[in-house]
């Protein structure tokens, strides 16, 4: 697509091998997946189906052993170190763990003022910068010069994504982003970055276990099985009317908040399942 | 299993092969006049250089480095220039005493650790505070110091244990414990308090443990699950400190020995070095370097059994 | 997912990664041990740059009249063997003792801190070779390397040190090496790096500073180390003789040591007293370490600190509904009666948290009962205060009663607990993997508590093992049985623990979060596999949980935690459809399920607020 | 403070209780001497019976183990190793010596009965004993002894150079003769021949392949080297076929080697030897306070070596008044009572108080005077003070070095220390100094000439040489009884004035024994004869 701000065409990631008689990891076969600007792609899977992979290929952190990311007309997929770090302001990240994706030993400052300052920016302009951000994700301004045990999940979570938007980038890939987080909590997140993404028109790639979530972030979704993409499309298209057997199987797992239509669902859960398996379905 | 120890072996060799040429070059630089050092003071020069020539010093020193590899290799590694006898006779006598003194140090050690660890961790106060302090006092206090009380105390005053002397487990066993057990505690009391604090912090660490709940959830008593469970799971870093213990007293004994004139590595391993004694001090540094490589291995070997997450590879 | 094989003590230190520096020499401050080791280094470093202005005396100037003087008004800590004034001279020691141990440990904290971080950041050739020199000066006989050296060299403390510096920095090496590799894969690193700093940057910002406190404390060691190394050197009489040391002087005392044996009780008070600060300074360091890992991990668990500001919550009335149709079908006796149930921690200063604040709950034989809640809110410390396995320190106060059909469980002891635990009340972990243990088989796992409470033999209990596992659903039980946890997946791990809590056939099932850690397919599974088995044993079962979903699928009874209290309680149906609780209505609002799609991009239609 | 104290605190292992115990118990031991009863009865408690390298106590009044203590032991137990001073009970145990050295300083017949110079004093004809065996069951005949007198000179002994420097061969005219013929008269050849070089060995064990570590001799007794462990600990047993069995006096022999002077101090309490030799004589009281008995003889002298008389190195040391300067540097009781405990005698003379030579009122030639001293450099020019290089070493304690350094400085000598390490003797040789701190042996005259007056003695490195003193040399070789003695004090007195050296004393050598065993020392040995060491009557 022409439009598209990232293009990812049949890519495959393969993990060398982890000492001698051992076989080499493929963790992405032929993946392929675009992103339009201003749009947010969910990518749903279970754990070992390759979602992670993928976005961690796209920000240059995995192995692409083949195929290509088209981003701005070139290949981003092998790129050197120096290269790489000019991406930097195009391409960001939101962790999963938002206690281990922030340093414990420095202050939000010099952790939100890191990727200003390694791009060359005044230490004062960085410190308003930084101030800006803090408001940008809810929090208070005197945040800064606390360590990051401070906060709560939530709010590290906010860093962390004040943290991905300090270079104003073009796309951020949202690793599992709110998963750690309580309901409550999980949903403000959300409902966060969808607020900026309006505001910026930042697009995301929002990796993510839980099919209600997605839904409720993404304009497209795409289902990964066994480090393949099986279903991909519009989100209420994709979430509500599965067409692969591995989505609806996924669909019908999440129990609903409700003990009547949860009764339901686990009943046409079993026939789902008793009738994929007289049909041989993977 | 056994490909990974010979393969181990194999390059324990190479190291070896490294650690004995550091050490000849080294030995060299640093002898001096050897000859004049064996012959001592009051030998004229004439007899010196007869000395020199004998003992084969007067040729290159790839000669020398050369003449001593094959030989090592035929299981021949000379005669000490400074007491005549040889090198394997004289270390194979040796080892025995230290390899005694620090297999009983390293066995008292580990037991003492292990059971004032598990009480330090389990039942925490007092206890903890005796382990905690001891393992900082043994680490500070000279080990000459602990032997010489332990001297003036059980062996002068009390008449207990020999304060002086080896005596062969094969001449008399009452005689050899009386002539070790003072060494020993000398020796043992700055690694007991040590390996108990890491067994302690082991311990604390695998109590900790999710699955230490869960099994007294299935009413496996909390006695059980910490002499089973728990010390399994701390036994890895326990091993590995004991190892390098062990590793550190060869060479630590010295101090020991000195004080009671036991005939053991450590005393060799001075004398050796500071007369240039090649040849012994080449099997020496064989012979530890042999004992470390395979006490690694053994273990490694240990912890893989002790841990099944341990692969060998 | 797997903190495998890591080993140990060290990189625990640094996985619990430290505060900042300030923070931390602040907190150090605040430790009576550390700041006495403290105070009595900055005085031994005083000493060692002032100490030659401070001897009363000339340290080197000899008086062979007045030698093995005791103590005097005139030599307050006597002569020495040449009449030396030893005060003077204990000082002017502390100097060359001091720089000496410094020199060592500089040279080993540099050349094992720079290579070790080269090597860990960047792997390759130079981890290849440095790591085999680090093995190969390891496998050095250490004391002959020193003696040989000093051969060569002659006999200067300094390069002694020199010496002993290299000998030491393997050490060095493996710490930084090994907390490298173990950092250089954690998200922060990984974010750094998106953030396009340079690898130069992302070591001495984000690696040092979760090396930097291990390799203090390391350093302190070390430091010691090389005191003693020299004291020893010099009392083997292989130092340095001609300049003044502790060392030195040691040698000269101990030579003494029956004619004025006071002579070497003062070096050695200087030695060790040195050596015992810089070990008690390490050993404070760590334990200030892990106190600061320690806090955010005990958050992240019982979640203190809240995105919502600081409600502070009354024990209100609890909210309760009455039974509707569905639960009054379920009418098994009361098996779990939990009556105004406090639970606290007891701090070192004396004083008591309290995390649950007094609930009542009761469980019914053959009902499911949930116990809802956000992290934090106390749900998991009641079903351990059930239990009686309160982590360390915590403990059932006065006036809770815990009735087990019939007995009183509050404040029970083990003992008390030895006749219920696994045979009458069973307990489903959260974490799988964690709740195995990693060093024996699954199957020893499972009959070890069926022999010691059923008295099985070894045969018996093995089958009923393998029929356990059979009936939960694991394909090859014989497999299983023999593997070890880490040779099995999540799932599976959590088919296994369920087993063994059914497998003393108890009453009351006490399930943690029993399907959180799990994919959602199999999640459907495992809830399957609990309700299954629940109706078949007629078990009641207490099932904590934050997922409405799980609790819509299974439960019976909800009760609602919040802050250690319970808000709300009553039928499942009247929880989901008839919430008055605020707390709890909002959490229903938060639920996304039934929030609708966000359509394709373009679309710009309204977000549903949740 | 008293005895029991000890044992509660060492439990309790606090360091610096430990040291203050250790303390106690020892310096209060002086006052506690009843706490010796204590140390003998572990002595001749002697419950261990235990065989091996142990003591059982030897309070025998014959027969049972006598257990000596040395501070060096031998290279090798073959004649590349022979040493005497105080490795000689090493050999002396298993060999027996041509000649042996008496209590009185006499020469004494051993093997050989009887001996004979011929006229110009270059051939020796010995008489050996008859009908002695070897324990390997050879014979010591004539042949035997010429054997073992050409191995000891072509071997690699620090002895042969010296000793066998004028020995040019031996025959044996029959099985009880030898005759030895010398280069040129060497006065003090008996007296080698009661040392390493009258050592006779089995001549079959020449061709063993363990001759460096297990000798075979005629002696009194049979080294074990089973029991033994090289360079710790030696064990003999009695020889059951010796041929002058009055020289036997126990059953077994035992030397232990004590390289820490503590644990010699700490054996010697302790009850687990009998005779030991100190390597110093800090703790003589504490030895004393056991019950032990101070043998004593002085057979060093120590003090600076002034290598460079001609002045080649330091032109300053070419002048005497330098030299004597040097020797009114030094407050020699002073040094006594700090060095050397106040054991031993305080001397300007090289030659020892056995010899003919030796002239008291050369021990106080030069007084403690550092204003004469100073006067006297400045005299010489060199009122501004002067530098010297002299070596040092920790193996000789570093308060030797920091007191001389001292007194030089105080004359206004500025001394540079250098620590060769290792090779300090060497460097010594070399010669790479002017002038050195050494404790050297007082032989008998001829012995010391040759040894540290002559031109080419070893320790006269840059060859100095001065005509009148090789005059004298010339007369003490060739000349008669008279004539030699005559040189002897000539030589003493004048390089006495000439300050050749600076010696500071000489120092007691001591060996203690305990109660129940009695020794005599030799005047001219830092050892005992082992014949020597008997059990106390």
């Amino acid at each position: 697509m022409s439009n598209s701000l990232i293009d990812i065409k049949e890519v495959d990631v393969t993990y060398p091998a982890q000492g001698f008689g051992k076989k080499p990891f493929k963790a992405l076969t032929s993946v392929s997946l675009d992103i339009r600007p201003g749009e947010t792609v969910g990518l749903v899977g279970e754990s070992g189906s390759g979602k992670t992979t993928l976005g961690r290929a796209v920000l240059g952190l995995a192995p692409v052993t083949a195929g290509v990311i088209d981003y701005g007309g070139r290949d981003i997929a092998h790129l050197g170190r120096r290269e790489r770090r000019a991406l930097a302001s195009d391409i960001q990240v939101v962790f999963q763990d938002p206690y281990s994706s922030l340093n414990p030993s420095l202050t939000i400052e010099q952790i939100l003022a890191e990727p200003l300052t390694a791009r060359g920016v005044a230490g004062k302009t960085a410190r308003t910068r930084v101030r800006d951000l803090l408001g940008q994700v809810a929090l208070p301004a005197d945040a800064a010069g606390r360590l990051p045990r401070e906060f709560s999940g939530g709010q590290r979570q906010r860093i962390a994504i004040a943290r991905a938007l300090a270079l104003d980038p073009k796309l951020i890939v949202c690793d599992e982003p709110v998963s750690a987080l309580d309901l409550s909590t999980q949903a403000k997140v959300l409902d966060l970055f969808i607020d900026i993404q309006r505001r910026t028109g930042v697009a995301y790639l929002f990796i993510s276990h839980d099919l209600a979530v997605v839904r409720h972030v993404s304009h497209r979704v795409a289902v990964m099985y066994h480090g393949e993409i099986v279903e991909a499309g519009d989100g209420d298209q994709v979430t509500a009317h599965p067409q692969h057997p591995y989505t609806q199987r996924l669909f019908m797992a999440a129990p609903v908040p409700d003990p009547d239509r949860q009764a339901k669902r686990r009943v046409e859960r079993q026939r789902l399942l008793a009738a994929q398996a007289a049909a041989g379905q993977a | 299993m056994l490909s990974y120890i010979a393969r181990r072996l194999a390059a324990g060799v190479v190291l070896l092969v490294a650690i004995t040429t550091v050490a000849f070059l080294l030995l060299y630089a640093g002898g001096g006049n050897i000859a004049r050092r064996i012959v001592g003071q009051s030998a004229t020069e004439e007899v010196v250089a007869r000395k020199a020539a004998e003992l084969g010093l007067d040729k290159p020193l790839w000669e020398q480095y050369w003449n001593w590899l094959t030989g090592a290799v035929h299981g021949d590694f000379g005669r000490s220039w400074f007491s005549g006898e040889t090198v394997v006779a004289g270390l194979t006598s040796r080892l025995a005493v230290t390899l005694a003194l620090v297999c009983l140090t390293t066995l008292i050690a580990a037991l003492l650790a292990v059971v004032l660890g598990v009480l330090a961790a389990t039942r925490r106060g007092w206890i903890d505070k005796v382990v905690q302090f001891g393992s900082v006092l043994g680490f500070a206090i000279p080990g000459f110091l602990i032997a010489l009380a332990l001297v003036v105390v059980f062996s002068i005053n009390l008449g207990w244990f020999r304060a002086t002397g080896f005596i062969r487990p094969s001449d008399s066993v009452s005689g050899w414990l009386k002539s070790i057990t003072l060494p020993v505690i000398a020796l043992a009391v700055g690694s007991i308090a040590s390996v108990a604090q890491q067994v302690r912090g082991a311990v604390l660490d695998a109590l900790s443990r999710d699955y230490v709940r869960t099994l007294r959830s299935r009413g496996v008593p909390s006695r059980r699950v910490v002499y089973k469970h728990v010390l399994r799971n701390a036994g890895g870093p326990a091993l590995a400190v004991l190892g390098v213990n062990f590793i550190g007293m060869l060479g630590g004994t010295v101090i020991v020995e000195r004080m009671f004139l036991l005939p053991g590595l450590g005393q060799l391993a001075v004398n050796a070095t500071t007369q240039a004694d090649i040849p012994y001090v080449m099997g020496l540094v064989l012979a530890t370097a042999v004992i470390v490589v395979v006490v690694n291995l053994v273990i490694d070997l240990a912890q893989a059994a002790l841990n099944p997450r341990v692969r060998l590879s | 997912m797997s903190t495998v094989a890591v080993p140990a003590v060290p990189l625990e230190v640094l996985a619990e990664a430290p505060a900042g520096k300030v923070s931390l020499l602040r907190r150090l401050l605040r430790n009576p041990i550390g700041v006495t080791c403290l105070g009595y280094l900055v005085l031994l470093a005083l000493v060692a740059v002032f100490g030659r202005l401070m001897a009363p005396q000339d340290p080197d100037r000899a008086d062979p009249g007045n030698f093995l003087a005791s103590p005097s008004a005139e030599h307050l800590m006597g002569t020495d063997s040449t009449g030396r004034d030893v005060l003077s001279r204990l000082l002017a020691a502390t100097q060359i003792s001091v720089a000496a141990a410094l020199l060592a440990t500089v040279i080993a904290v540099v050349l094992g801190v720079v290579t070790g971080l080269i090597a860990g950041y960047f792997g390759g050739w130079f981890d290849s070779i440095s790591s085999w020199i680090a093995g190969l000066l390891m496998a050095m006989p250490g004391f002959v390397v020193l003696l040989a050296a000093r051969a060569v060299i002659g006999p200067t403390v300094w390069m002694a040190m020199v010496v002993f510096g290299v000998l030491m920095a393997p050490g060095f090496f493996r710490l930084v090496y090994a907390a490298v590799t173990a950092v250089r894969n954690e998200l922060y690193v990984d974010a750094a790096r998106v953030a396009g700093l340079s690898d130069a940057r992302i070591i001495g910002r984000h690696i040092m500073s979760v090396v930097r406190a291990p390799i203090i404390i390391q350093a302190a060691m070390a430091a010691g180390i090389a005191v003693a190394i020299q004291a020893g050197l010099d009392f083997l009489g292989l130092g340095d003789l001609g300049v003044a040391s502790w060392g030195a002087m040691l040698n000269d005392g101990f030579a003494k040591i029956y004619n004025q044996p006071i002579l070497m009780l003062w070096p050695s008070l200087a030695i060790a007293l040195t050596c015992i600060a810089l070990t008690l300074l390490a050993n404070a360091l760590r334990d200030e370490l892990e106190r600061a890992g320690a806090a955010p991990k005990r958050k992240k668990k019982a979640g203190a600190a809240r995105d919502d500001g600081d409600v502070i919550i009354q024990a209100a009335d609890v909210i309760v509904h009455g039974a509707d149709a569905h639960s009054q079908a379920l009418t098994g006796e009361v098996l779990l009666d939990v009556h105004h149930l406090r639970v606290g921690y007891d701090q070192p200063d004396g004083s008591v948290t309290e995390v649950v604040h007094g609930i009542d709950l009761r469980v019914h034989r053959g009902s499911i009962h949930g116990l809802i809640g956000e992290s934090g809110s106390g749900k998991t410390q009641t079903a351990f205060a059930i239990m009686g396995l309160l982590p360390a320190g915590g403990r059932v106060l006065e006036g809770a009663s815990i009735m087990f059909a019939g007995q009183e469980l509050a404040g029970g002891s083990e003992a008390l607990y030895r006749g219920i635990l696994g045979k009458r009340i069973a307990y489903i972990p959260q974490e799988p993997m964690s709740n195995l243990d990693p060093s024996f088989t699954v199957g020893s796992q499972l009959t070890e508590p069926m022999r010691l409470a059923l008295g099985l033999k070894r045969a018996q209990a093995k089958q009923r093992a393998l029929d356990l596992l059979d009936r939960v659903g694991i394909p090859d039980p014989a497999r299983t049985f023999a593997a070890y946890p880490h040779e099995i997946s999540g799932g599976m791990a959590q088919r296994v623990l369920i087993a063994g809590a059914v497998s003393l056939d108890p009453q009351l099932l006490i399930a943690d979060e029993p399907t959180t850690a799990l994919d959602v397919t199999v999640q459907a599974e495992v809830l399957e596999l609990i309700r299954d088995l629940q109706t078949e044993l007629n078990l009641g079962v207490l099932l904590v949980t934050h997922n409405f979903g799980v609790v819509a699928d299974l439960c019976d009874q909800v009760s609602v935690m919040q802050r250690g209290l319970i808000v709300e309680a009553g039928p499942v149906r009247a929880i989901f459809h008839d919430a008055q609780h605020p707390y709890t209505q909002s959490l229903l609002d938060a639920i996304l399920d039934d929030a609708a799609p966000r359509g394709p991009l373009g679309a710009d239609r309204e977000e549903v607020a949740p | 403070m008293i005895r029991r104290k000890p044992l509660a605190i060492a439990v309790a292992l606090a360091a610096t209780f430990a040291l203050a115990t250790a303390g106690c118990s020892s310096s209060d031991d002086s006052g506690d001497s009843t706490s010796s009863s204590g140390t003998t009865q572990s002595a001749d408690g002697g419950t261990t019976t235990d065989g091996g390298t142990t003591t059982d106590g030897g309070t025998t009044t014959s027969g049972g183990t006598v257990i000596l203590g040395a501070i060096a032991y031998p290279t090798s137990l073959g004649p590349n190793g022979y040493e005497w001073g105080n490795r000689a009970p090493f050999f002396q145990a298993v060999m027996d010596t041509l000649l042996m050295a008496g209590t009185d300083g006499s020469v004494q017949p051993l093997l050989a009965t009887a001996w004979e110079y011929n006229d110009d004093q270059t051939e020796l004809t010995l008489t050996i004993a008859e009908g002695i065996k070897f324990s390997d069951g050879e014979v010591l005949d004539a042949q035997a002894v010429v054997t073992s007198l050409d191995t000891f000179k072509a071997s690699t002994s620090p002895d042969t150079g010296t000793y066998m420097a004028r020995y040019e061969s031996s025959t044996a005219p029959d099985a009880t003769h030898v005759v030895i013929k010398l280069t040129e008269p060497d006065p003090a050849f008996l007296n080698y021949l009661t040392r390493t070089a009258g050592l006779v060995a089995s001549p079959a064990s020449f061709d063993n392949e363990d001759l460096e570590t297990h000798p075979i001799g005629s002696g009194p007794y049979i080294f074990d080297p089973d029991a033994s462990v090289i360079g710790t600990s030696y064990v003999y047993t009695k020889n059951p076929d010796y041929w002058k069995p009055e020289l036997q006096h126990y059953d077994k022999l035992i030397i232990n080697v004590f390289d820490e002077t503590t644990a010699a101090i700490n054996a010697i309490k302790a009850g687990e030897a009998n005779v030991v030799k100190l390597s110093g004589n800090d703790n003589l009281a504490e030895v004393e306070g056991a019950g032990w008995t101070i043998n004593k003889n002085e057979l060093d002298f120590q003090g600076l070596l002034l290598l460079d008389r001609g002045g080649t190195m330091n032109p300053a040391l070419g002048d005497v008044r330098v030299r004597q300067a040097l020797n009114y540097a030094f407050d020699r009781d002073a040094l006594l009572a700090s060095l050397g405990a106040g054991y031993g005698t305080v001397t300007t003379q090289v030659f020892p108080t056995s010899s003919v030579a030796y002239d008291d009122s050369l021990d106080s030639y030069y007084t403690y005077d550092p204003e004469k001293a100073k006067a006297l450099l400045a005299e010489a020019g060199y009122a501004d003070g002067l530098t010297l290089d002299m070596p040092s070493s920790t193996m000789l304690g570093a308060a030797t070095f920091t007191l001389l350094g001292q007194y030089l400085g105080d004359i206004g000598i500025t001394v540079n220390w250098t620590d060769p390490g290792n090779n300090y003797i060497a460097d010594m040789l070399a010669p790479k100094f002017a002038a050195a701190f050494m404790a050297l042996e007082q032989n008998p005259d001829w012995q010391l000439v040759n040894f540290m007056i002559a031109p080419s003695a070893l320790f006269n490195p840059f060859r100095y040489e001065d005509p009148q003193v090789d005059e004298w040399i010339n007369d003490m070789q060739y000349g008669d009884q008279a004539a030699q003695d005559e040189a002897a004090k000539n030589i003493n007195r004048y390089i006495v004035e000439q300050a050749w050296f600076a010696p500071l004393y000489r120092v007691w050598g001591v060996v203690a024994s305990d109660a129940n065993t009695s020794v005599t020392m030799l005047p001219s040995n830092a050892y005992p004869n082992i014949y020597d060491i008997k059990p106390a009557s």
